[in-house]
């Protein structure tokens, strides 16, 4: 059983130089009170692997405006001008990521594969400096697996047991990026008793997840 | 008289097939779902997590857990299924999607397509494109002829290719563009618009074979 | 939209030598009517891939027992001495591949994946003959994609528009075989209108399924 | 007075902490769970689709998709879920499972597990054994001393290997012994089992420290 906590609590455990799989596409499925908690505490030299930085003034785009990312790795920053612009002028590392490389990639950190081998990139600058191997007589990329020391979730509702479920296009890198860090918490919008979630419905086990914020007075 | 975008949406909408699935890229190609008609079945999957994505939602109706791939507010079609990035990806990179629209900087002789990035100026990253463009079976480039009147269909892209997949078609306000192995052959001409025009507005090598007919827009 | 089959009708689709992806675990989650029909039917040849071949009276062993099973790659065949004994006796050709990673390739051809790099087989007889990848120091397993020429599922409930839900332990290898095969083949215990099935609880999306076996009079 | 059976599981049992995630082997390792108190919050699972798995069913109580690896009918707790194969594997292979209890057929002194095929004689196949001796965090072999009278615990495995990793605990009616890089370490004995009746029974070299106590057994 784990209790819920409050964003500060949760913010507390993340130290200086953390490496964070945060869930969301575009804000939608990312778990906002606690990176508002984050912001608030201040906590710098963070790597956010994300499918994207959102806007400047939402989701993991409101850490990169205040200065407290020094990395990321994404897929898309075209809706957050100033990330593009600390890109260009060298003050933030961003890795651009094919979406889907990117998923898979987090997806073979969690699930104890060594790497993934893919079409996608071949011909163009993602391949840089990379492995290629050949499957009978097809060309593969080789993309290294990323894990996280945090995976920050969102989802619709938990149980105290940890199971998640994620409504509509809330789900997107959450399921996945479950698997793959060190410390794994979900921020929910609703927590229930055990036993009140179908098994069938949950959509991340319990035993995956540390732990569990609520959005109760606690 | 139509303007540029509803051109290309229109005549884009045409290529889709009866009971297919497709994903459209945001901005321009988005439009395209407009003009298919809802009896023909198609599903459209929006790549942040969902197949059978539907209109905008009604004033006072939007669900801030379902949104497109540029986080705008969407409905979804009875038979909808959410999916996570993972099966998003799996479903592109796959091979089980039959068409992707998507938006371009340049494209060339050889069919290859730029879309991510302007180096030293505009990095929006390449989100899904690459994988679209690497696992789709049908790539449709819609883009508008000119980009401030210098032409994008090019002999050779000057920026980073998205995929060393060659295109399969490219749809513009002024025409309907095949690559094939002899290169790009000209397939239609826009509303009112003569071959010499189009000519003119292209810095690529065309094939252009007798009597050239106008686009057949609904 | 999908008409449901009756059995036979999909039985017939199914030629001599044909490569089956089969869903269960010692028969939890097997199309147990369709697989009478094909035994029904005597088709010849046949490759299975499924976790198990289950006991010689119940699911894929009963293909094994009527002799039309030439070659099955599959995790255990512990439950069936009957395809023991026929593999030992060179009679069967039987691939033992861990259970782990038979999902995962099968994974790798249904998500458009070059292969899987795993540590599972390291140092024992699963690795004779494979190629051993390098990553970061660590050696890899380089295991093929399985792709079927039709996957022959089993679900709960689906929906006419083909979307798939499962119940408890009959998931197992079914929602993975949907996306790696030419044809698929879906055996519903309920078939409910389309929009019936809340998008969250889809399991397989619709759009994966060809074909779907009904349990009424048809 | 205990069989051996009794004995290994209920040895094995006290190896199991609270709030774990534990894969038992069907066979002799699935009576474990018969005496891990339910107050300490284990979570078992079964590889084929279940993680809380439960109790047998009440006569008259069984629910055909609801089965263990071995395919018999079980139930399951009040916070399980219902996993695919995958996920199942990607626990499992992930190092998210922090215990797995396996039968064996030989352990040798470099702690090497045989526990999948006899060459000519019997090949059940790996199932998941080879992936849960890869990944899982913890290997706890539960075993019969000797076979037939002949030593299951040897020099150098005959058998073909599960895994390359050693595995982490030996338990069996007669002995608790601990694979190291010295080689294996006598921890404990059985009930009313001397030393010398250990040794007597095991072909490899045991290395025996003074004061070997008898296991506690709940």
């Amino acid at each position: 059983m784990k209790a819920a906590l409050r964003p500060e609590a949760a913010a507390e455990m993340i130290p200086e130089n953390a490496v964070l799989l945060v869930g969301g596409f575009m804000g939608t499925g990312s778990p906002h009170r606690l990176i508002e908690a984050i912001r608030l505490r201040g906590t710098r030299g963070l790597t956010v692997i994300c499918n994207d930085l959102c806007t400047p003034e939402k989701g993991v785009g409101k850490l990169v405006a205040s200065g407290q990312v020094s990395r990321a790795i994404v897929s898309h920053i075209g809706l957050n001008p100033l990330a593009q612009k600390k890109m260009i002028a060298g003050d933030m590392e961003i890795e651009l990521v094919p979406q889907g490389t990117l998923v898979e990639r987090i997806r073979a950190a969690g699930y104890g594969l060594g790497g993934v081998l893919t079409a996608t990139g071949l011909g163009t600058p993602v391949e840089d400096g990379k492995q290629i191997v050949e499957v009978d007589g097809k060309r593969f990329l080789l993309e290294r697996p990323i894990h996280g020391d945090f995976a920050l979730l969102a989802c619709h509702h938990a149980d105290y047991a940890g199971n998640l479920g994620y409504l509509l296009t809330a789900h997107n890198f959450n399921p996945i990026m479950a698997l793959a860090a060190t410390t794994v918490i979900a921020e929910a919008e609703h927590i229930v008793p055990v036993g009140m979630i179908p098994p069938d419905a949950v959509k991340t086990p319990g035993v995956l997840v540390d732990h569990l914020l609520g959005t109760g007075p606690c | 008289m139509l303007d540029a975008k509803e051109i290309i949406a229109r005549r884009v909408a045409r290529e889709i097939r009866p009971g297919t699935l497709v994903n459209l890229g945001i901005g321009l190609p988005s439009f395209v779902a407009n003009h298919v008609p809802e009896e023909i079945g198609v599903f459209f999957q929006a790549e942040n997590g969902v197949i059978g994505l539907g209109a905008r939602p009604p004033e006072g109706m939007a669900e801030p857990s379902l949104t497109d791939a540029g986080g705008g507010f969407v409905t979804a079609v009875p038979g909808a299924a959410s999916i996570d990035s993972a099966m998003s990806f799996g479903l592109i990179r796959g091979g089980h999607l039959d068409m992707t629209v998507l938006g371009g900087l340049q494209v060339d002789e050889k069919g290859h397509l730029a879309n991510w990035m302007v180096p030293g100026k505009m990095v929006p990253g390449m989100g899904g494109a690459m994988d679209l463009v690497a696992g789709a079976r049908s790539v449709v480039v819609a883009m508008l002829h000119t980009a401030k009147g210098e032409p994008k269909i090019l002999p050779e892209c000057t920026l980073p290719l998205t995929a060393e997949r060659r295109v399969d078609l490219i749809v513009t306000e002024l025409a309907v563009i095949r690559p094939t192995d002899a290169g790009l052959e000209l397939l239609e001409r826009g509303p009112e618009v003569s071959v010499e025009q189009i000519l003119a507005a292209t810095a690529a090598r065309l094939i252009v074979k007798d009597d050239i007919p106008e686009m057949q827009l609904d």
